[in-house]
């Protein structure tokens, strides 16, 4: 690096935090437009006729004309390559389009969906990195017998089929003991079980990637001259461990987003919460395109969104990757 | 010096042991206020441990015991946790061995010195962040106030040291102990550093300074103790051990100072070990002389190197010319980041040069396209300050020296059993055994490791050896030896060297001629032993000051 | 001491030195143990017939939902058929949805980081944003839009989960090669004059290899883990297939009444898990030439 | 259940539906079982049916048929008004089945209920007229369905996206709110006035309101209902019934839906069972009775019969049904089927004996798709291949529109034995322009083509069920199907719910007299 001044070197690095953000920008546009374009084509490879879905499904007895009608309504009948631009026309004004079933706008539908599945994600996510840090902080440097089981815990968590341990919390806290309700009715406790069920196998998961960094930074040597310094053994974790642990996990925290939408279609299923995961299968069941597309955009645009915010997030932890900008 | 003050350390059999198996074997120890005693010895012999064990901090798995341990008056043979960590950063602080991880890289600086500060007084915020700015005042740190609030990847290696220091100090505990302090820096840091343990020692601070290198320690320390494999083998006031030392190890750690001994002397005292070459080669003097007159082997002319950093170019090597001849040496010296390793790159033509050329032998090379310099490539050989990072992780040794001897005949693959001979016999060059053949670097001891090195290097038959800092990782003993390997097999094998070292002894030591670089240019270049005894260029001047030497 | 005697001990203490930091992780009983996990599926894999204890397709409805006996170890199903030779013929069927989709996820994977990692910048910058575009469809969406495409079946399910994980794959992979290729050793055999083609095939994929191996152990149980969960939205394997997924779905239908029914291949895929995870961490070590 | 103790008025009932959230609240539109349980609860059909399958008057006090069976009329009560205030008069009627016929409405079931209907004229303000195109033996039947229920013309005039959402009705509660993938808020109606004749109280309904959930999962009902979290649930599973039947704070609601009884149906449309001995080979080969015992712990009866236990008319013949594995083998055997290869299927010209069975997640339970998977195995002693596919809705209707099954299941609800002519009148082999056809047995008979159009069109009860007689001994005697058990509709109901019955129509709940004992 060239010796500078602070200041000078401040310009520089806001300079480059400055063409990050373009760079992101430009990066999520591209992202979005190439979601929508895959979709949208892919989604032609899908046998049946749209106009058929649009009329309730093929299990019911559509007259020609109502199809016909139907097609021309819904631009069915354009060339393909005039229906993709009218596509990413509406997108670009926000426009969804219209549920073929529900023959609701899909953004309206969507926009009330969506925010149950964020906070189950969100509430999840957090929880999944509360259990993995204090899993990963109790079983590790405590002799072997303790980072075993740690290590079979987490490989169990991580192993463990969201329907599966959502069935047996059920068994247990809702019928067993009586204190949670097993249909998500919106309230607070509603959440708690479906929260758990998602958390659990990524919190199995963010552990062994947390307790691998652990171990790491626990043998580096600014641990021990911490303990020099009259540091105990809480103060070094606190201070120090917890920090270069979350590092992986919080880059991760993307991807485990994604990992978390995935689950949500089941989970959403179980406790019967209204969301997108729940609103997919039904649509895809359905062959209900518009929500389909909407869906698969939205998730992406969440995605694109997470992946600033854990960039953000790693920049924050992680002062090295900040420097790195100016590299 | 005085000691009839109650020491500030008294330790007496001090033993430790990792999972059962005793690495140090029963220690004595006093330091009393104001005092600094050195311990001495090689990698492994238990300094760092005895260190760590003093302050309770053996680590995972150890069992350290004492019949005595006093730290400040205070008895800790049978101390908690909780005494401990009374008496750490309080009445005695610790610099690690390791000065580059020893900051957490994702704190400020200023709260890793604030820490001994939060954690043993009860100051305000604003109480605390003063005492840091002045603490850093006092390791020297430049601009304190800009300091405070610097990670320590945004810290040169001797910053970072004044900040460990900085923080060991912060309650002027009554000792201090500096595990290495000073090495993975340069000559210049180094020397402001022992300066600045002096002044800390000069305040009534007992001082322990660890370090396997007595020329170092030569200067500060009252007392030395020798160690070896656990034990204090050879005690006394400095000078006596200097001047009248009683051991065959503490003899050999005294040779093996590079910059006492003149070209072609040989530093690793070790008679019992068979003198590798001069057996078997015919003593070739030393080359400059006879081939004065030769052309040049490697030619550098006017290399420019720049890479793209933010907001421009940095120029890395700046107008550059070198040239080197058969079987002589060339030492390029310079601070870190002063443009070595990129040189060495630029004559492996591993990057091209953004102006200027490299010409080997008389012929293109920088100039070549790679197809057509991959055949020649052989010609070259390199050696890195990290051996192990140059080895395929999954090949052993045999393997790694078999491919070299191969690849240097047919750029194939023969077959690997029919090089073992091949492999024994540059092995026994380079001082090992056979039997490393089958054993994986990694199980390899340092020294070992960066013979394997050379041996693969010399398996392609170069004539020209480039060794970047191929010492600088290793303790003196080790990097003796293997100064004197490359010395023989220089002579024997007609090698030009291009040796690059940031320590002007080993320079001085192997050099024909050097060349000394700062910030991207050769500022002065010569006969190394013109240059070292009458350095022109003031940076120059003040590299050879700095430099450690033995009392003499 | 000689010199070298002298050298060779230091050496012994450096080697101890280094598996110090890692052993005592996972005891070495736990490797013997999943060793003999993943030899028993083997077993159940080749020869599931020898390990069965009854043809798992038989039904018996009158002995329906039996709690685990000596004649039934693990119980039997809602049709009277034996849950533990189910659960045994499963295997083939379950590892081979694990080991198949964590091999196409591997293989898009591998394909992409080394494009990525040796294709030049162009390369490198379309791979990244196909893998950020690829990420943005979260596994099991990208799962149901292979399944509207094409149908859902056990083949889809399985392409569909091995198409998800292929961006994770790819980022690591890339990662990977991307250390090797800039690695010291990689230079010094360009030093030694070796052709990229050389250095590739001898260094780069051999040490890159490794480590995306243990990567896969720790895929298989997850892809068996999803692609159950496609079972359950009756998306997955198609009856009578005993796949353990499957199994796992219907039998939580009578989990009050039957837990056998999903215990037993819950087990086996937890197991699975862990085992292939203990024999690829025991394989990163034999791999860093520590015990 | 039996009602006990006095009724309570008030409260708000929780109901946990596992049938697919519907698309759209009206009726009218596609017209499906998930819409018919919840319009049972706000609207209502000009007559009904009571226990005995009698005739009632509901919003039609009273109805006569034209001796020649072309026009009917229905006189409305002149005390009913819709929820949004509109009076039920003969316009709205008319309205209502403009709206049914009008192919903007995409109807589906309610269309096909009113297909004989030509137009309804308007009498005077509370007398409409059916003018029919041909004579329907079943309109009645039909009219009782939640598919043509009466809706308010004001409502209907709002369009199909408004009324989706909430349409208007007659009927005990309000559609509040429909949170989708949520629940429905359904509200009492306080000006009610038009129970059926077989209701057990006139007035407002007891209940206060119904918060009916989408529950999909049924684990997760059953656990709610256990919990106290709803009161009611829907599609129990059958383990689920057995455990409830002993615990006395459940009750269990046996409500089999009317029309067809659930059957496997084997496609005589094309080989290999366009040969008549293969199907009874198979019929011969399938063994079902312990499975369905074992599978449906003792809840469901074995059904010999191609209608529901429900109707009157239906017709069993236990004796076609018997397994025969020997005879099956010969069956085949002379069927040309003589060959077997190494799996032990049978082969002829070189094409396995293979009969692929799409299977609707949606539609059956796991435990039918156990019971199948049991028919699989049993089938395969004989030397057929079954080969099971668990398809989504969509999916599997591609699968019969492409005609790419020999077996299936496919469950059809409709009110009376006039179901028959939907489902093996050879007119039903012609598919909708959507592929769909309800024949799926491909049964082409003239002589059941002709009994089934007699029947539809005779007025005399006495001839009606000998032709349907009749026709039911040609379709079961032709091996065209393999009848398995009553659809089953079953409903777990907290104790705490009293006086909630399941309508004789279609068999779908209603609260109207239920109330919440504490
Ligand atoms: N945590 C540990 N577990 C096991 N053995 C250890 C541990 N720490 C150190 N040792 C061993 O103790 C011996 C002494 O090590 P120590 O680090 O004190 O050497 P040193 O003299 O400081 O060497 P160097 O000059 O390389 O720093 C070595 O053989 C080392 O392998
Ligand atoms: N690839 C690169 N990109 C950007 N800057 C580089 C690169 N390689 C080297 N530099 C910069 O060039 C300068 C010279 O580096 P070089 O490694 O040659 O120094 P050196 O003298 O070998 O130092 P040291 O003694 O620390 O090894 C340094 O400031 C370094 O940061
Ligand atoms: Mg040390
Ligand atoms: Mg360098």
């Amino acid at each position: 690096m060239t010796p500078g001044s602070p200041t000078d070197e401040r310009r520089s690095i806001r300079g480059a935090t400055l063409r990050r953000a373009g760079l992101l920008v430009a990066g999520a546009v591209f992202v979005l437009w190439a979601v929508a374009t895959l979709t949208f084509f892919a989604i032609r490879l899908i046998p049946g006729d749209p106009a058929q879905a649009i009329l309730g499904g093929p299990g019911s007895q559509a007259s020609q004309e109502a199809l016909d009608q139907v097609r021309r309504d819904y631009g069915l009948d354009q060339p393909l390559i005039a229906q993709y631009f009218a596509m990413l026309g509406r997108l670009l004004t926000g426009d969804l389009g219209v549920s073929y079933a529900l023959k609701l706008p899909v953004a309206d539908l969507l926009g009330a969906q969506l925010g149950g599945t964020l906070l189950l994600a969100a509430l999840a996510l957090m929880l999944a990195w509360i259990l993995a840090l204090g899993l990963a902080i109790w079983s590790t440097g405590r002799g072997r017998v303790a980072s075993a089981l740690g290590e079979g815990v987490e490989i169990t968590a991580a192993a463990l089929p969201h329907f599966w341990l959502a069935a047996v919390l059920i068994a247990v806290f809702s019928v067993g003991l009586g204190w949670l309700p097993p249909v998500a009715t919106g309230t607070l406790a509603g959440f708690v079980l479906p929260v758990v069920t998602l958390a659990v196998p990524l919190a199995g998961f963010l552990a062994q990637v947390m307790r691998e960094s652990l171990l790491d930074a626990m043998q580096q040597p600014f641990v021990v001259s911490a303990r020099a310094r009259g540091e105990s053994a809480l103060g070094v974790r606190a201070r120090h461990t917890i920090r270069h642990a979350s590092l992986p996990a919080i880059s991760l925290s993307g991807w485990a987003l994604g990992w978390l939408l995935s689950g949500a279609v089941v989970v959403e299923t179980i406790f019967a919460m209204p969301g997108l995961g729940r609103t997919l299968l039904q649509a895809v069941t359905l062959r209900d395109i518009p929500v389909v597309t909407g869906v698969v955009l939205l998730v992406a645009l969440v995605y694109v969104l997470m992946t600033v915010l854990t960039d953000l997030a790693a920049r924050i932890a992680d002062p090295r990757l900040r420097q790195e900008a100016g590299r | 010096m005085n000691t009839e003050e109650a020491p500030v350390l008294d330790v007496s059999r001090l033993r430790v042991a990792f999972d059962g198996i005793e690495v140090v074997h029963g220690v004595d120890l006093t330091i009393s206020p104001g005092e600094c005693v050195a311990i001495v010895g090689e990698s492994g012999s238990g300094k760092s441990v005895t260190a760590r064990a003093l302050l309770g901090l053996a680590g995972a798995h150890s069992q350290a015991t004492a019949e005595r341990l006093h730290i400040d008056g205070l008895d800790l043979r049978a101390a908690g946790e909780r005494e401990w960590r009374a008496v750490r950063g309080r009445r005695a602080g610790l610099i690690l061995q390791d000065a580059l991880g020893s900051l957490d890289p994702l704190r400020t600086v200023g709260r890793e010195i604030d820490d001994p500060l939060r954690i043993h007084l009860r100051l305000s915020a604003a109480e605390r962040s003063a005492r840091v700015l002045e603490l850093l005042a006092d390791v020297g740190m430049p601009d304190p106030a800009f300091a405070v609030g610097r990670r320590s990847g945004e810290l040169s290696g001797g910053l970072r040291q004044r900040a460990l220091i900085a923080a060991a100090i912060a309650l002027d505990p009554p000792l201090l102990i500096a595990d290495e302090p000073t090495t993975a820096l340069d000559v210049t840091v180094q020397a402001r550093i022992l300066a600045l343990l002096d002044e800390i020692r000069g305040r009534g601070t007992g001082v322990l300074l660890i370090s396997h290198d007595l020329a170092v320690v030569s200067r500060m320390a009252d007392r030395i103790l020798v160690m070896r494999e656990g034990r204090i083998i050879e005690q006394g006031p400095t000078r006596t051990v200097l001047e009248s030392p009683q051991e065959d190890y503490t003899k050999a750690l005294i040779a093996a100072v590079p910059a006492q001994s003149p070209r072609g002397a040989r530093l690793s005292m070790t008679p019992e070990q068979p003198a590798i070459i001069a057996t078997t080669a015919v003593p070739t003097p030393p080359a400059a002389a006879s081939a004065a007159e030769a052309a040049p082997l490697l030619e550098l002319a006017h290399l420019t190197k720049t890479f793209a950093v933010p907001g421009g170019r940095f120029t890395a090597v700046d107008d550059v010319s070198l040239s080197l001849r058969r079987g002589e040496t060339l030492g390029l010296v310079g601070e870190s980041g002063s443009g070595k390793t990129t040189v060495a790159r630029l004559a492996l033509a591993l990057t091209a040069p953004d102006r200027g050329t490299v010409r080997f032998d008389g012929g293109q090379w920088s100039e070549l396209a790679e197809r057509d310099r991959r055949p020649k490539r052989h010609r070259i050989g390199a050696i890195y300050q990290d051996p192990l990072a140059s080895f395929d992780p999954r090949w052993k040794v045999g393997r790694l020296i078999a491919d070299a001897a191969n690849g240097a005949a047919t750029n194939g693959a023969a077959r690997p059993d029919a090089a073992r001979p091949v492999v024994a016999e540059l092995l026994e060059q380079v001082g090992l055994a056979a039997s490393v053949a089958d054993r994986r670097p990694l199980t390899l001891s340092g020294g070992q490791r960066q013979r394997v090195a050379i041996a693969r290097a010399l398996a392609a038959s170069p004539e020209l050896l480039i060794c970047d800092e191929p010492v600088s990782a290793l303790d003196v003993t080790i990097q003796a030896q293997i100064l004197d390997l490359l010395d023989e097999l220089q002579r024997q094998r007609g090698l030009a060297l291009l040796f690059i070292s940031h320590d002007l002894g080993v320079v001085a030591h192997m050099a024909d001629r050097v060349a000394v670089m700062q910030a991207g240019r050769v500022v002065e270049s010569g006969a190394a032993d013109e240059v070292f005894a009458r350095p022109e260029h003031p940076y120059t001047a003040r590299l050879v000051a700095d430099s450690p030497r033995l009392p003499r | 001491m000689s010199d070298l005697e002298l050298q060779q001990a230091t050496a012994v203490s450096a080697a101890s030195h280094a598996p110090a930091r890692r052993r005592g992780r996972m005891p070495r009983i736990g490797t013997v143990l999943a060793a003999a996990f993943v030899v028993f599926l083997l077993a159940a894999t080749v020869a599931p017939e020898l390990v069965a204890t009854q043809d798992p397709n038989e039904i018996a409805p009158g002995d329906a939902f039996q709690s685990p006996s000596l004649a039934h170890w693990f119980g039997t199903d809602e049709s009277g058929r034996d849950v533990y030779s189910r659960v045994v013929a499963g295997t083939a069927t379950s590892l081979l949805i694990g080991v198949t989709a964590t091999a196409i996820g591997l293989a898009l994977g591998l394909g992409l980081g080394v494009l990525a990692s040796f294709g030049g910048r162009i390369a490198d910058f379309s791979v990244n944003r196909l893998v950020e575009v690829l990420f943005a469809f979260p596994g099991l969406l990208l799962a149901l839009l292979v399944i509207v495409v094409y149908g859902p079946g056990p083949v889809t399910a399985t392409v569909a989960v091995g198409l998800s994980t292929a961006p994770g794959y790819a980022r690591i992979i890339r990662g990977q090669l991307v250390a090797i290729r800039s690695s010291q050793y990689v230079e010094a055999a360009r030093v030694l004059g070796r052709s990229p083609a050389r250095i590739i095939s001898r260094h780069v994929l051999p040490n890159a290899l490794l480590p995306i191996f243990v990567l896969a152990t720790l895929g298989i149980g997850q892809a068996i883990v999803w692609a159950a969960a496609l079972s359950y939205l009756g998306l997955g394997a198609q009856p009578p297939a005993a796949e353990w997924g499957a199994m796992l779905a219907a039998g939580r239908t009578y989990l009050a009444t039957a837990w056998w029914m999903t215990v037993f291949p819950g087990l086996m895929i937890v197991g699975t898990t862990i085992a292939t995870t203990v024999l690829g961490r025991a394989l990163t070590r034999r791999g860093r030439g520590e015990r | 259940p039996e009602a006990s103790g006095e009724p309570v008025s008030g409260g708000t009932l929780a109901y946990a539906s596992g049938d697919a959230e519907p698309t759209c609240l009206d009726p009218h539109v596609g017209g499906n079982y998930p819409q018919a349980l919840l319009a049972g609860q706000f609207l209502e059909s000009l007559v009904s049916r009571d226990d005995s399958g009698e005739i009632i008057p509901w919003l039609a006090e009273s109805w006569t048929a034209a001796d020649d069976g072309l026009s009917w009329e229905f006189t409305l009560r002149d005390d009913v008004a819709f929820t949004d205030g509109t009076p039920l008069d003969a316009e709205a009627v008319k309205a209502n089945v403009e709206h049914l016929k009008d192919p903007a409405t995409q109807s589906s079931t309610g269309y096909l209920a009113l297909g004989k209907v030509d137009r309804v004229e308007v009498v005077d303000e509370q007398v409409a007229r059916f003018v029919m195109s041909s004579p329907d033996s079943a309109l009645l039947e039909s009219l009782t369905q939640p598919w043509v229920a009466i809706e308010s013309p004001a409502g209907l005039a709002r369009g199909m996206d408004e009324n989706c959402q909430a349409p208007i009705g007659t009927g005990p509660f309000i559609v509040d709110e429909w949170v989708k993938q949520d629940h429905v808020s359904l509200v009492r109606n306080d000006d009610y006035t038009s129970p059926p004749a077989d209701a057990a109280h006139d007035g407002p309904a007891y209940l206060e309101a119904i918060d009916w959930r989408f529950v999909p999962d049924s684990a997760s009902r059953y656990a709610a209902l256990q919990a106290g979290q709803v009161d009611v649930i829907d599609n129990p599973q059958p383990d689920t019934i057995s455990a409830a039947k002993s615990n006395d704070s459940l009750a269990w609601l046996d409500a089999p839906r009317p029309g067809a009884a659930n059957r496997i149906e084997l496609n005589s449309g094309q080989a290999p069972f366009d040969d008549e001995r293969v199907r009874e080979a198979f019929i011969r080969a399938v063994e079902v009775d312990e499975g369905i015992d074992a599978l449906f712990f003792g809840t469901a009866e074995r059904s010999f019969s191609p209608l529901s236990s429900v109707e009157a008319l239906a017709y069993s013949d236990e004796a076609l049904f018997e397994p025969d594995l020997d005879r099956a083998n010969a069956l085949l055997d002379e069927a040309g089927w003589t060959e077997r290869d190494a799996d032990g299927y049978r082969v002829k010209d070189g094409a396995r004996l293979t009969l692929r069975f799409p299977v609707s997640t949606n539609q059956s339970i796991p435990a039918e798709q156990s019971l199948f998977e049991q028919v699989q195995a049993t089938a395969k002693a004989a030397g057929f291949d079954v080969v099971i596919e668990l398809l989504d809705l969509s999916s599997w209707y591609g699968a019969l529109a492409e005609h790419e099954y020999e077996i299936v299941s496919a469950p059809y609800t409709k009110v009376g034995p006039d179901v028959l002519r939907i489902l093996y009148h050879s007119d039903s082999i012609t598919p909708a322009p959507s592929g769909y056809f309800a024949n799926l047995a491909q049964l082409d008979d003239p002589e059941v083509d002709s009994l089934l159009t007699d029947a539809a069109s005779t007025s005399d009860a006495d001839t009606r069920a000998d032709l349907y007689e009749r026709a039911q001994q040609l379709i079961l005697e032709g091996y065209y199907l393999l009848p398995l058990y009553d659809q089953q509709n079953s409903f777990l109901l907290s104790t705490s719910v009293q006086g909630a019955r399941a309508m004789p129509t279609v068999s779908t709940p209603t609260f109207y007299d239920a109330w919440l004992a504490d």
